[in-house]
Formats: structure tokens, sequence, C-alpha cells
């Protein structure tokens, strides 16, 4: 408790983009009452602080934290075992924390091949071939930059999490229920849900909440979006041979992308109880796939363009393959 | 001699396959690697296809029973598949799929090897191998010099009788006297050099 | 001195068809290698690809899937959507640095017990030749020097 | 969660198990690395299906407390039922116990007894971490009603109807063809007793058509069918006769009096004639005539009502419509029999191409005392006798480019064409045969009736028929050539007629009614038995039950004895009143549905149902035969299967992968 | 329409009316035939009797030197062994890596190199009945063969063992067609696949001349004026060594044996000279004349005896 009462409250972002942050300030004047009822003890992108007044901190003074970003370098890493360690609750905050995200996309190449991308492509001017180094001796002294981890790893990985709120960013209508919920709770008027629950999203997918006409499903040709020129408006995605990851993904953002004509990509992450999100979009869509010729099944196939980089946008490194769970029992 | 390249078959010492039955050794020779003899249920439908089937020692099927019986001295001194025409009408009769054509041929590239083949079947050995001599010279055939050498070797008085015929052919325009070449007759025959090295060893 | 790789190969068999030829391959003592262990599902198309990634991220080097010949499923059709979904899953776990190879669907039916026992030895023989998987390591490292490598296409 | 109490129990079977795996030690193993699985208890025995090893596995459920149960034995299906049992007899839910096949799986495939302990550990582990996972079970109970639909009026069909009607249960009998008989109908006699087929098919028949408890719906053909076991909802077409049936008195006025002749390619096999009005024979039951719309006269041209003029009961009735009946029944048995197999499909032996080769069901008409020529054997011509008769064996089966198969009846159907031949005509028979296959009750003692008869039988699959002479004595004779196997000579038979005993096959829309009554087929296209061996008159949907030549090739007492099984069967779930279905089943979660519909069409059974209203879909138990494939479909993970679970089958894969190939120290060094 | 063309080593001379009728009609048609570029033997029925590898290779350079000149189409073969060699050969490439290896590796010592299945081969006979339009055939037609009886001889080798998928082993009926659209009657012909004895003349004469004798016997039998063949080696047997049966069997058969495409020619308006038909042996002119101008009234078929059973026909 701070000296005005107050709970202290923290939120950062590791590998990440920052979009969550905006979801956060998207809550509008719920931003006030959040104020009332919270002081900010670090909150990189918001207000000033530094690390060691994180330091300086007892054990549990925060009490909220959200944490978006996975881990990519050991700074990141250091960060999330600091904030656990001075945090009651730990939210793993939006897609990157939870998943991944399109961060995560970058454990399909190793290491090398990303600094490769980075550092030596046409568009950049690196004549030299200087590539980052984490220890650097100067005249000064040595100086450190965070070091670059083989593999980005999602919050979960690395420390205990106890809530989950999924989303690229989080829906702000469920930053604002949760934080009316957290409020509800600090004054007594609320408990809070079982450790490890996913906050702020449905229990169902994103066809739960999708307006859009469905059928019984038989696919003949798989297309994207930029090939078609007239969809029907009204008929699920899906069915007119459009790769909407709608069906295994978790709902809660009112499926404003295939509402609007945009089939799912799948930032919500999978339904629950789900351990692996890629395969459930392979074992669904490979089930209606009106085919029992092996080579027109493989010609169908064909109209799915990167099987991986589509059933995995956000999902990779939490997959099973790409050092998901399974990978870091024990760890 | 019979040919320049039957002589040599004849003279590659067979390969140390002795663990192997005859039939394993069928199964190897024929195209596809199997020969499909051990579904044989032996109904005769080939012997009783096969147009030379009377002047066969052994009927087809009668012969398939010996190559499951191991008799392959016997089974190589058969007649039988140097009556063969290769007319295919047994294969595609054959209700268990037996590649009976195939067969055929590997049995004469074993005779051949093994020597075994009578000298009553010579004759075909001989037909053989004087093709080969030819297309190995020009790279096609030549069929006058391959009708007269073969009847000479072999049937000295058909030849006389067959003279008129071949007369024929000529006044006619059937026949030329003089072979044709390919034109890339030397890489061809690399090539066919090769393809020999590669051949069975046995 | 390097022992020998002895590849370790999950295998889902469907129960009707092929479990009982595994079963008939038992019964009339047909022996195949010992480097494939199987798990009963009631049908292939009860194939969950999450089981295969499993078997794959916990140490498995190939997984071989069972079924009914098309056209004899117990389930009428079901089969057929483990065929889809097979190679569906091949062609998703290529990029993620599986020799899709690794991963291999045969039909058996319960009278074929030879067939089984000498597609699992041909399995087994094919994912010795791909070399290990060791997925955990791989994975970890993400290290491209171990990422599976696909043979060359074939030379026209 | 009460804590998970696992007991393992590793079989010697004898030295079957044992002379491969060290038993003791994969017991051993297993309480001492198994012990955070659960496992409190690890047992070898040297039989543990013996009441021994049973009591075994109950005296540790009560006394250790145990609440699983893995036994490491043989294949779950040979005695996974016994297990289940005796753990229930202690007390324990049986779907609580769970077996690991080391002696299929391993010690009799298997060498390198290191290599195998070390898989068979493996396995106990995948087992006791799958049960671990296993929930309690109950069977699903459904009510039968009483019932029951037989489709097809050939004898098998017949049997099981009046078995079911005659135990006092309402029977629906549906036949496609205007009158019951099947193809037993077309015969004169039947081997090897040589009855007339009529005199003991008909007073069978009229039981049928009179039956106070079954319902016969000839001229009438299943079109839809719907439910599950114990509740059937079966639509049937019943297809319009243009007759008033209740007018009609089966007198046949219309049949004589119809001036439209045109040959009968059904009962009469293509040799004779009927009318556009018909009934296909005399004692057909029911005794109705039907009119062959297609062919009447009056259809085609507008005019002739020949049968309505003559009509003595005004009973014809052109305007007449198909009629839909829907009926409920707990139970249904197909007994839709077997087509010929269309011997113009083996071009070499001359069938409609050469008059004098003739079919086998030809054959049968034309020996039939009310078929065509009456009862004489003749040629094509249809006056002279032949003088010498050959007789094709297997046309068209144990044939790769035809039917891989052997139809099983035509060995005693050439001995009873040889025999007719022979009493009849006189004539000189060949037999031609691959292999005579006689093992029916009397069935060789007709072959050595027929050889007395100086039939000659000719050891060689006929290679062709030709009418291509070579010879004077071949001049207008069929020539059979062949090779007699037995001399290992090519023969050439000059014949006046031959008969080719053509292959049985299944009907041929077997796929299309399989599909609708949700069984399966074989690869050659007969129905598929739930187990070939124990349970031929099963299929793999609950309450579906076949019988006769539906399910394969099978001889008039075979067939007979199919249907009275079938129906036995069927009685008894009648008479038990509800039925215990195995719970293997899939459930959606209501919660988790979102109603994107991706398993909607995945069902072959069609369980599955979505609700419009509330937009998720629902699996319904009794339909679901617990395939999983919905299971693993669902995008949402929503959909659950007992018995086989993700949380079952993933802790089954991670218990297998725990150990590796071999122990390390035991690991061979080349 | 373009075809690559395999000539084979008969048709360049024991057969080159076949040839040269071949390419007159394929004019008329407007089809090209394109020569493989230094084709070799087929390897008849000798090579394999004495080597695979090498019999597999010389229908392998014959594919790869096609293959170079694939923008020509399809490579057609006039002579059924010559087709049958190549597809075999292509075939059993496909059906075994290791032969297909082997093959390649001895092509590489010419250069060459062939991937099976790349190439796809047809006979002659299938480019006339099957590719071109019926209507375009008889559209070329300047004289219709009224009233010619022609027994359709297929021989073995173009029907079987099939592996381009043949409709019917024992009685095809492309041939029967293209035949009837010239306006010729067709004979029913049943031993129209038998063997014409291939090389047995070579080897064991008698063996040779029975299987000819049936042949010649059925077709005369049947009442056919002429015979029609699409294989070299058919031809030859039938017709140069019909004097032979006679006199081996003391029989006087007297029937033509020509190829289709020189029937084709006929009907088509070319001089029978042009078609090369004066180079058998069996002079076909006397049989030629009794073409009629107009087509013969086809006798009204018997009405079956009120007896006779009816017959389900093929």
């Amino acid at each position: 408790m701070s000296e005005n009462g107050k709970p202290k409250f923290a939120m950062y972002w590791a590998a990440s983009c920052g979009g969550c942050e905006i979801a956060v300030l998207n809550i509008h004047e719920k931003i006030l009452d959040f104020d009332a009822n919270f002081e900010v003890a670090f909150w990189p992108v918001a207000m000033d602080a530094k690390y060691k007044d994180v330091e300086a901190l007892e054990d549990g003074e925060i009490l909220l934290t959200l944490f978006n970003g996975g881990i990519r370098n050991d700074e990141n890493e250091h960060i999330a075992k600091l904030l656990r360690q001075k945090s009651q609750i730990m939210v793993a905050f939006g897609s990157c924390a939870n998943e991944g995200c399109i961060p995560g996309l970058a454990n399909l190449s190793p290491i090398e091949s990303l600094f490769e991308t980075v550092y030596n492509t046409v568009s950049t001017e690196n004549e030299e071939g200087i590539r980052p180094q984490s220890s650097y001796e100067m005249p000064e002294g040595t100086i450190h930059i965070p070091e670059m981890y083989p593999v980005l790893r999602t919050l979960d990985q690395v420390i205990d999490v106890d809530y989950y709120m999924p989303g690229c960013p989080p829906e702000s209508h469920q930053v604002a229920a949760v934080v009316d919920l957290v409020i509800s709770v600090v004054k007594g008027e609320a408990v809070l849900p079982p450790k490890g629950t996913v906050i702020g999203a449905g229990n169902s997918t994103v066809c739960d909440e999708c307006e859009r006409t469905r059928n019984v499903k038989k696919i003949k040709k798989f297309v994207r979006i930029q090939d078609i020129e007239r969809f029907d408006p009204e008929i699920c995605l899906l069915e007119q041979g459009l790769i909407c990851n709608g069906p295994a993904t978790l709902s809660g953002c009112m499926a404003k992308c295939p509402t609007s004509g945009a089939p799912c990509v799948g930032c919500y992450g999978p339904g629950p109880r789900v351990l692996d999100y890629g395969a459930r979009m392979v074992a669904a869509l490979a089930s209606v796939i009106d085919s029992r010729d092996p080579v027109e099944i493989e010609a169908i196939l064909d109209g799915i363009v990167d099987p991986a980089g589509t059933f995995y946008k956000f999902n990779l490194a939490h997959s099973l393959l790409k050092t998901g769970k399974a990978s870091w029992n024990g760890n | 001699m019979v040919s320049d390249h039957v002589q040599q078959l004849t003279e590659i010492q067979e390969a140390d396959f002795e663990k192997e039955s005859f039939l394993d050794e069928i199964d190897r020779s024929v195209s596809s690697g199997f020969s499909g003899i051990i579904n044989c249920i032996q109904c005769g439908s080939c012997s009783g296809t096969c147009p030379a089937s009377e002047d066969m020692t052994h009927t087809p099927r009668h012969l398939f029973a010996m190559i499951a019986s191991e008799q392959r001295d016997e089974v190589l001194s058969s007649n039988t598949f140097w009556y063969c025409v290769s007319c295919y009408q047994c294969v595609v009769r054959c209700p268990r799929e037996v590649k009976i054509t195939d067969i055929m041929y590997a049995l004469k590239r074993k005779a051949i090897r093994s020597g075994l083949y009578l000298d009553s079947d010579s004759i075909s050995v001989g037909f053989s191998g004087r093709f080969l001599d030819y297309v190995e010279d020009y790279g096609r055939s030549f069929e006058f010099g391959l009708a007269t050498r073969h009847n000479l070797r072999y049937r000295p008085l058909d030849a006389m009788k067959m003279a008129p015929m071949g007369l024929g052919m000529f006044r006619k325009g059937r026949m030329d006297l003089t072979p044709n070449r390919i034109e890339n007759l030397k890489e061809f025959q690399k090539i066919l050099k090769k393809a020999r090295e590669l051949g069975e060893t046995i | 001195m390097t022992k020998p790789f002895e590849p370790m190969i999950i295998g889902f068999t469907c129960n009707w068809c092929s479990y009982r030829a595994a079963d008939l391959a038992g019964t009339s003592r047909k022996k195949y290698p010992p480097n494939i262990r199987l798990v009963r599902m009631m049908c292939s198309g009860r194939l969950d690809p999450v089981f295969v990634l499993e078997a794959f991220s916990g140490g498995a080097d190939g997984v071989m899937i069972t079924g009914c010949h098309p056209g004899e499923c117990h389930y009428i059709e079901q089969n057929f959507k483990a065929l889809r979904r097979v190679l569906l899953l091949k062609r998703t776990i290529e990029p993620l640095g599986i020799n899709p190879q690794r991963l291999k669907l045969v039909w058996a039916s319960a009278s074929e017990g030879n067939l089984f026992a000498k597609e699992v030895e041909t399995f087994i023989g094919e994912v010795r030749d791909l070399g290990p998987l060791n997925w955990q390591k791989r994975a970890m490292r993400n290290d491209l020097r171990l990422v599976e490598s696909l043979p060359e296409e074939v030379p026209v | 969660m009460n804590k998970k109490r696992i007991g393992v129990y590793v079989c010697h079977c004898g030295t079957n198990i044992a002379g491969v795996v060290d038993v003791e030690n994969v017991a051993k193993w297993a309480l001492e690395e198994l012990g955070e699985e659960g496992v409190v208890v690890s047992k070898d025995n040297k039989f543990m299906c013996s009441s021994v090893g049973q009591e075994l596995i109950q005296t540790d459920i009560e006394e250790q407390g145990l609440n699983r149960v893995v036994v490491a034995a043989c294949s779950p299906h040979l005695h996974e039922k016994t297990f289940r049992t005796a753990s229930e007899r202690a007390g324990l839910n049986p779907y609580l116990c769970e077996m690991a096949s080391i002696r299929e799986q391993v010690s009799w495939v298997h060498t390198d007894k290191a290599i195998a302990t070390q898989k068979a550990k493996a396995m106990v582990a995948g087992a006791v971490r799958r049960v671990a996972q296993h929930e309690p079970l109950e069977p699903i109970h459904v009510p039968i009603n009483e019932a029951t639909l037989v489709v097809g009026g050939g004898i098998a069909g017949i049997q099981a109807a009046l078995e079911i009607a005659n135990a006092g249960h309402p029977v629906y009998l549906v036949e496609r063809e205007p009158s019951i008989g099947g193809h037993m109908a077309q015969f004169d006699k039947t081997f090897p007793t040589l009855d007339c087929a009529a005199c003991i098919l008909t007073p069978r028949m009229s039981e049928v058509g009179m039956h106070p408890k079954i319902d016969l719906m000839t001229w009438s053909e299943v079109e839809n069918v719907d439910g599950y076991v114990g509740n059937f909802n079966v639509r049937i077409r019943k297809k319009s006769r243009f007759i008033n049936l209740a007018d009609c008195n089966g007198c046949g006025i219309c049949e004589q009096k119809c001036p439209v002749k045109i040959v009968d390619k059904n009962f009469e096999a293509g040799i004779g004639y009927r009318k556009a009005i018909y009934r296909p024979f005399d004692q057909a039951i029911p005794n109705y005539p039907v009119l062959d719309q297609p062919n009447c006269t009056y259809f085609i041209k507008g005019t002739c009502k020949a049968c309505e003029k003559f009509c003595p009961t005004g009973a014809i009735n052109f305007e007449k419509e198909d009629e839909l009946v829907n009926v409920e029944v707990g139970n249904i048995i197909l007994a839709t029999g077997y087509d010929l197999y269309d011997t113009k499909k083996i071009p070499q032996y001359g069938f409609g191409r050469l008059p004098n080769v003739f079919s086998s069901l030809e054959f049968e008409r034309m020996c039939n005392a009310a078929g065509p020529t009456s009862g004489e054997i003749v040629l094509r011509d249809g006056v002279t006798k032949p003088k010498s008769v050959g007789i094709v064996h297997c046309a068209g089966s144990r044939d790769l480019n035809h039917n891989n198969y052997c139809s099983s009846i035509c060995c005693m159907q050439s001995l009873k064409f040889a025999h007719l031949v022979h009493e009849r005509t006189g004539a000189t028979i060949y037999n031609f045969y691959i292999d005579m296959r006689t093992p029916g009750k009397d069935y060789d003692e007709f072959y050595q009736r027929v050889l007395e008869e100086k039939t000659f039988f000719i050891r060689g699959k006929v290679s062709e028929i030709s009418d291509a002479a070579r010879n004077e004595e071949e001049e207008g004779k069929l020539v059979v050539q062949v090779e007699d196997t037995l001399l290992g000579e090519q023969r050439r038979i000059p014949l006046d007629m031959v008969i080719l005993s053509a292959a049985l096959v299944p009907k041929a829309d077997s796929g299309d009614v399989a599909k609708q009554f949700g069984i399966s087929c074989s690869s050659n296209g007969w129905f598929s038995e739930k187990h070939p061996k124990l349970d031929p008159i099963s299929t793999m949907t609950e309450g579906i039950f076949i019988a006769g030549c539906a399910t394969g090739p099978k001889d008039i007492p075979a067939s007979v004895s199919q249907g009275s099984a079938a129906a036995a069967r069927v009685i008894s779930y009648i008479e038990t009143g509800v039925l215990a279905l195995e719970p293997i089943r899939a459930t959606v979660s209501e919660e988790n549905c979102s109603g994107c519909r991706i398993c909607n069409d995945l069902c072959p059974y069609n369980a599955i149902v979505f609700h419009d209203e509330t937009m998720v879909s629902e699996i319904n138990h009794a339909l679901c035969q617990g395939c999983g494939t919905c299971v693993a479909a669902c995008p949402a993970g929503a959909i659950s299967g007992t018995g086989f679970s993700n949380e079952q089958i993933l802790a089954q894969v991670k218990g297998l992968l725990m150990l590796d190939f071999a122990e390390p120290e035991l690991e061979k060094v080349p | 329409m373009k075809y690559n063309y395999y000539p084979g080593c008969s048709l360049e001379r024991n057969a080159h009316s076949y040839h040269d009728s071949a390419m007159a009609v394929g004019t008329k048609l407007g089809i090209e035939f394109v020569e493989v570029e230094d084709w070799n033997c087929c390897g008849a029925t000798e090579y394999m009797s004495i080597d695979k590898i090498s019999a597999f290779t010389l229908s392998g350079r014959n594919l790869a030197l096609a293959y170079e000149q694939k923008e020509n189409g399809d490579l057609v073969a006039p002579c059924s062994l010559c087709l049958l060699n190549l597809q075999k050969s292509d075939h059993h490439m496909q059906e075994s890596q290791e032969l297909a290896n082997n093959v390649n590796t001895s092509l590489a010592e010419g250069g060459l190199s062939y991937k099976p299945g790349s190439v796809q081969s047809k006979h002659l006979l299938d480019v006339f009945a099957k590719d071109i339009d019926e209507n375009e055939i008889v559209e070329k037609v300047e004289k219709f063969l009224y009233g010619l009886k022609i027994a359709p001889y297929y021989g073995c080798l173009s029907s079987r063992p099939g592996f381009d998928g043949r409709e019917n082993f024992d009685f095809p009926l492309r041939l029967d067609n293209l035949i009837s659209l010239l306006g010729a009657d067709v004979v029913d012909f049943p031993l129209k696949t038998h063997c014409c004895g291939g090389h047995m003349t070579q080897i064991s004469e008698p063996t040779a001349l029975e299987l000819i004798r049936r042949l010649l016997k059925n077709a005369v039998d049947n009442h056919a004026d002429m015979i029609v063949t699409i294989c070299p080696m058919c031809q030859l047997n039938l017709d140069a060594y019909q004097d032979s049966v006679n006199k081996y069997f003391k029989t006087d058969f007297n029937i033509p044996v020509l190829y289709f495409t020189q029937i084709m020619g006929v009907a088509f308006g070319f001089e029978p000279k042009e078609m090369g038909i004066w180079q058998e042996f069996v002079n076909a002119k006397e049989v030629l004349a009794k073409i009629l101008d107009e087509p013969p009234k086809v006798p009204k078929e018997k009405r079956a005896s009120k007896t006779a059973l009816p017959m389900a026909k093929v």
C-alpha cells in the first residue's frame, strides 16, 4: 500500500509493439477511475521510473502488474522475474505475453538469420557487417546491452503467471471490465477468479459472437481475400473458402474482423483447455475438405499458401513444437 | 559361335547367389522385381491360352510348378520359354497377375548365362544374338544381313527354300543390301556398353 | 565409439483394422524391429494433430498413423478425414522444421499382419536414414544447422 | 479429487511373455519408478487371466484401496472384458482398468530380451499415465421398439421375418421386386438333395403373405433411415402397381390380354418374356400384378388400356401414385442378396456373342418346368437338344481381373447342372474346374454321384470359348480351349452348349444401401460383419443386422441359418427391452461450442445435430458410435470423447516416451 | 495436329508402304509427324531375351530423344512391338527406381537422360481412330470402300498387356470403327487379337505357319476379302508366308493383307500405287477392283425363329 493508501500498479512492455498500452489508454474516462484507485509504481511508457526504484520495493508491494510482451532477451527476463517478485497479481497481458504473437514468429528462424535480415539486407547500410554484441570493451570500461536469446518465450514459460488476458491487443471494453473487477476486489466488493483463469475473454470461440450465417461446411477450394472479386456479405467466410481462424480462436473480441469481412487471424489464441492452437485449425480445416482423392486433396491444400504462418500467426511461441509448454517442462 | 555378345555372356561367372532359391532368383530377374509365381494357383489359364503350348516341352503352368519346386536345371533346359512368342495373352488372362511374359524373358536370360539351353534351342539364342550384333554395329536392325546369316548358319536347307521370298522382298523394294546406320553411333555404343556392364550378374 | 541411432516411433492405430493387424502380426509371430510403440484409438478419424505434435515434441523421431483401407473404414469413411489431416499436417510441420517424411499414413486391414510388420520395418528404416529428430534441443537452440534438411529433388 | 492408487499386474502368460520380457523386472520397475504416477501395487503372475490372477486384482482393489488397474498382458481385444469384469466384481468401475499389450506387441514380435523388456516398461508407463486420466463410465441404456424391419424378401429375409413374427413380434418385410422369393424362386432344383425349389419355398412364401404379424411391402424400397438402435424411423416408398389392391383378385386376365411382350431380364434372366402388366411367376406372393409403366403402351402412346377393359373387378388404376409410409422399428435386418456377375465382362468366354453360351441363371430358368422352355434343355434356337455340354466353373470368380473370391456355390451348382443335363438330355458333359469345393453335408457324395454318371471333369481354368474352328471336327461347334492340367496338355473340346457358372457379386447398389443404413462394405462390396467369425450377422452399427448373400456368397442352408441367427439376436434384444451400449461417446460442451458447424457433416451416423435456436451442436449418444472424428475436428476443443479423451491419449504418449529405446547400460556397441 | 514419330526399323524398308501411306493420309488430315532425331532400334523381342538393362536402355534412348523434341507432342509408333517396348520401358522405369537409375547411368555415357513418365507414347492407330474426329475422316473420303469385306487384325501387342489401359484385350473395336467409317464391311473376326507368330518364322517355321494358318482360315471362314493390319510384323507374316502356309498345309489361301493406312489412302482418293499397294506378296488389286460405287443392299436381318430364346447381346 502506498502512502496515500492506494494499491500500487505496474505495467511493463517486453518484446511487443506498444499496442497493449494504447489499449489500456483506450478505456477513455475509466482511466480516471483507475487513477483514483491505484498509484502507478512502474509504467515506463506512461511515466519515468528506474529499475532500481522497483528493486527497492518490498516483495509483493505491487498489487497488480500487467505485463505485455514476450521474453526475447535477458533484460526482458530480468524485469519479468523482478516484477513477479514484487507483485501480488501478475497478469500476462496481450497476445505477446500470452503466446508470443508476431514477435514469436521469429522462432521460425535461427538467430543468425534474424541478424542477417536486420543488419545485412539492401536497406541497411552496414558495410563492416557490425553485429550487436552483448558486451563491448570501451576505454571507459565494459558496456552491456541485453543479450538476445535464441528463441522468444512467453511469459508463463519464464515466470509464474496468475491471470491471462489475451488479444492483440486486448479489446478495450474487456480491459475496462477487468479494471472494474479489480477495483471491486480492492473495495472488497468482489473476489478474484481462481489462479490461472483467462480473463477478459469469452469461453467459446469467435464464431459464437460472429453474426454471419453458418451452414454445414464442405470446402472444395481455399482462396485468399485478394483472389476473389466478390464474396457474400452474409455467409460465413470459411464456407466461401477464406481461411478464417474464428472457429479455433477464443471469443471475447465480439468477432470484429469477420463481421466486417476480414477473416479472423486468431489473436485471442486458443479456446479453453486447448493444448495447441494450430493443431485445432489443421484438424478442423482438413476435416471439412470435400474430397477423398489424395491428388485432389493436395490440389485443394495448395490453396493454403503458408500453413504454419496461417495456423500459428500468434501462437507459435506457445505451440507444442516451437518451444511450447512441453519443451519447458521442468524448467 | 552363336554371337559375339552371347558368347561374352556365357562366360560370365555365376555370382555367389548360392543360398538364393530359384524362385527368388526369378523374382529378382523380372523387370518389376516380383514374378508372382508364388501367387500361382496352377489353374492352367496360361497354358490353355498359349498359342504355342503344343510345341512346348512343359506348359507354362507346369514350368511354374517346377520353378516353385526348385528344379532349376530342368527348367532352364526346357524349350518352353524359347517358344514364347511374347503375345501377352496369358498375362492379361492370368487370374493371379503372374508376370508370365516377363518370367519367360528372365528364363531365356538365365538359360543363356547358365548355358543350360539345349542344342535344339540354340537357334533361338543365335537369332537373338545375331540381331543384337547388328543393332550394336549400326544402331538399327539389318534384315538382310540377319536373315541371310541366320538362315545360312542354322537352316542351310531352308535358306535355299527361302530364297524366292528373299528375292520377292528385293523386287518389291522391301529389303536393302546395306544397313542403315544411326548418326551418333559412337555415343550409342558407349551407352550400350555401360548398360551391359550394369546388367544382371546372373 | 558412437552408439548406433535407433529411432523412436509412436504409432497411432485404429481399433478395428490396424490394431488387429498388429495383433495378427503378434499371433503369427511375425518379427519386426522394436522401435515402435503403439497407441490405440477407436478410428484413424480420431487422429488429433495434437497427438502427433506431442509425440514429436516429446521425443519421437517418427509418427506412423495406421487406419483401415479407404472404403473399409469401420466407421464408413472416417479414415478419409485422417488422410486429409495427415496431408495438411505434413505441410504444416515442414516449415516448422520437421521433415514431413517423419510422418506416415499407412492403410492396413485386420488381416494384414504381415503388411503391418513390413510397413513398420520400412518406416523405421526410413526414419533411421533421416537421423535423430531430437526436437527439444533443436527447438530450444533454434539452430539452423540442426533443422531438418529436406532431400533434394530427384534429378531429371 | 481423491489420490490415484494404481495397481499394475504383469502377466507371464506362461513363457509366452516371460520368455522374452523380464516380467519380474517390469513389475519391480513399475513400483519403483512409477510411484509418482500413483502406482502403489505392482505384481507379476503366471497367468493373469486365470481365476488366481483375477482374484489377485480383486483382493488388491478391496484391501489396498486401488482405484485404477493396469494389466500388462495380451491384446485388449482378447481379455479387456475379463479384467474389467474382475475389477467390477471388486466394486471398481470397469472403465478404470486399462491393458498394455506386451504379448502381441512385444514378446511375440521382438527377440532382443533387454530391448523388449524396455519396451514393455514403456508400454506399462503409457498405460499407467493413461489410466490415471480415466473417468468412471456407465453404459448407455436405450429402450427397444418391438417392431423389426427386414429388407429383402429372399430366402434369408423370409426366414428372418418368420422367426421374429412367430415369436409374436411385428415385422415389416420390404422387397424391391413385385414378389418375394428372391433368387431361390428362379431355381428348378436345389443341391444336393435335388428338392424342387418351388416345392420347399412357396409354402414359406405363403406363410409370410398370410402372417398376421408380418406387414409385407413388395414393389417397395426404403428411402430413408433415421434414428438409432431401438428407435429407427424408416421411410418406405411403395411404388405404384397401378392396381387398386383392394379390388384385385389375382385372376391374371390383365396379363393374358396385355398386347406388349418384352424380354424379362429379371425373373426369366433374359431368356423368357413377360407382359407389360405381369406377375413374375404364378406362385408370386403377393399375387397382384404390377404394371410396368415404362413399357406400357398406354403410358407411351396414350391409348390401349386393354387390361382395364378386361379386368373383371375394375382394379386397374392408371392414376395411382407411389405411396410413402413411415414405420418405427427397433432393429433392422438387411437380407438384400446378390447379383449374378455379368459374364459379358469376360469377353473370351463369348457370352452375348456366341448364342449357345449360357449364364448359370439363364440355365436355371431353362431347367425350370415353369420357365421359358418348360424345362427342356435346348440350344438358343429353342428346339435343338445339345449332344455335348460344357460347364465352366469360376466364371468371374477367383480371378483378380474380375472377382478375387470364391463364389462358394458354383461347384455344387455346376454339379447340379451336370446332373440335370445328364438326366434330361443324355448329352456328354464336361466340367471345367480349377479346384472342386464340396464342403457341405452330402455335397461330396453328390460329386461322386455325378462322377458315376460319366461326366468328364477337366481340371483347368477355361482360357477361351471360340467359334473359330481350326479343323473340320470343330466346324459349327463351340470350342472350349483349356489346359488339362492333370495331363499337362492344352486341349480344344468342341461342344454344342456351354454354361458359365458365373460369380456371385454384391448388389449393384450395395454401397448406397450400406451408406443409407450406416454400415460398411468390404472392398469387394459385400456388407462387413462386426466380426467375420464370432459375429457374422451383426454390423458395426448397433441394431442393424445382416443375413444371407448380402454379406458374401452362400448356399441356401447358410442363408437360412443366417436369417434365423439374425432373428434370434433381434428377438433377444426385443425380449430384453433395453440395450446397454458401450459408453464410448462424444459430447459437446454447450458452453464452449461456438456453433461453427465444422463438425456437422463429419458423422456418418448423423449423430450430430445443430440447434438453430441456441446455435450449438449436440451429439445424440444413442447414434454416436464413438469413433472420435468430431472430437479431433472440433476447432474450439469443445467436443470431448469418453474412453479416448485427449488427456488420456496425450498422457499415454508421454508415458510411452518416458523411456528410451534401450537402457543405456544395455545398449550394444557395434 | 502434330506428333513426334518413331518409325522403327521395319518401316524403313520392308514396311515402307506403311510409312508412306501413313504420311500421305496424315498430311491429308492435317497431321504433321516429326521423326525423332537419330532414333535407334527398339530391340524387338530379342534384346530382352539376352540382357535386361540394355533392352530397357535402347528404348530409354529413344524416349530421351523424343523428350528433347517434346514440343511436337506425344510420341507415335506405327509398329506395335516398338510401341510396346517404349511403353514397357517407361512403365518399368516408373515402377523401379533402381532400373531408372541404371538406364540413366547408361544414357549418361551418351550425354542423355530420361525422366520416367515424361513422354506419352501411343499407337498410330490411336491417332486416326481416337484423336481425330470421326467426321473429319468421313469428310476426307473420296471413294467409299463399298462392298469390301475386311477382317480387322489387331495382333497382340497393340491390345496387350495394356500399359495405356486398352479397351478390350480380346475384342477391341477401334480399327473396326475406323474401317466402317471408310464404307467397308467389317467381318466378325474372332481371332483379331491372336498371335501372328512373331519371330517364330525364324526359329520354328511349323509353329509359325500353324499360327498364320489359323488366322487366315478364320478370316476366310468369315468371308473376308482382305485382312487389314496395324503392325509390320503381322503384315509380313500373314502376307509373305501365305505361300509357305499353302505349301505346308496344302491349302489355297489367297487373301491380301494391307496396312490400315493403305486402305485409308485408297478411300481418300490416292492411287493404290502411291500407297505402296504393289509391294505385298498376295496382290490386292483384284480385291480392290471389287469396290462398288453404291453401298450394297444389306439383306434384311432374318427374324429370329419363333422358338428361339432371346439373348443378351454384347
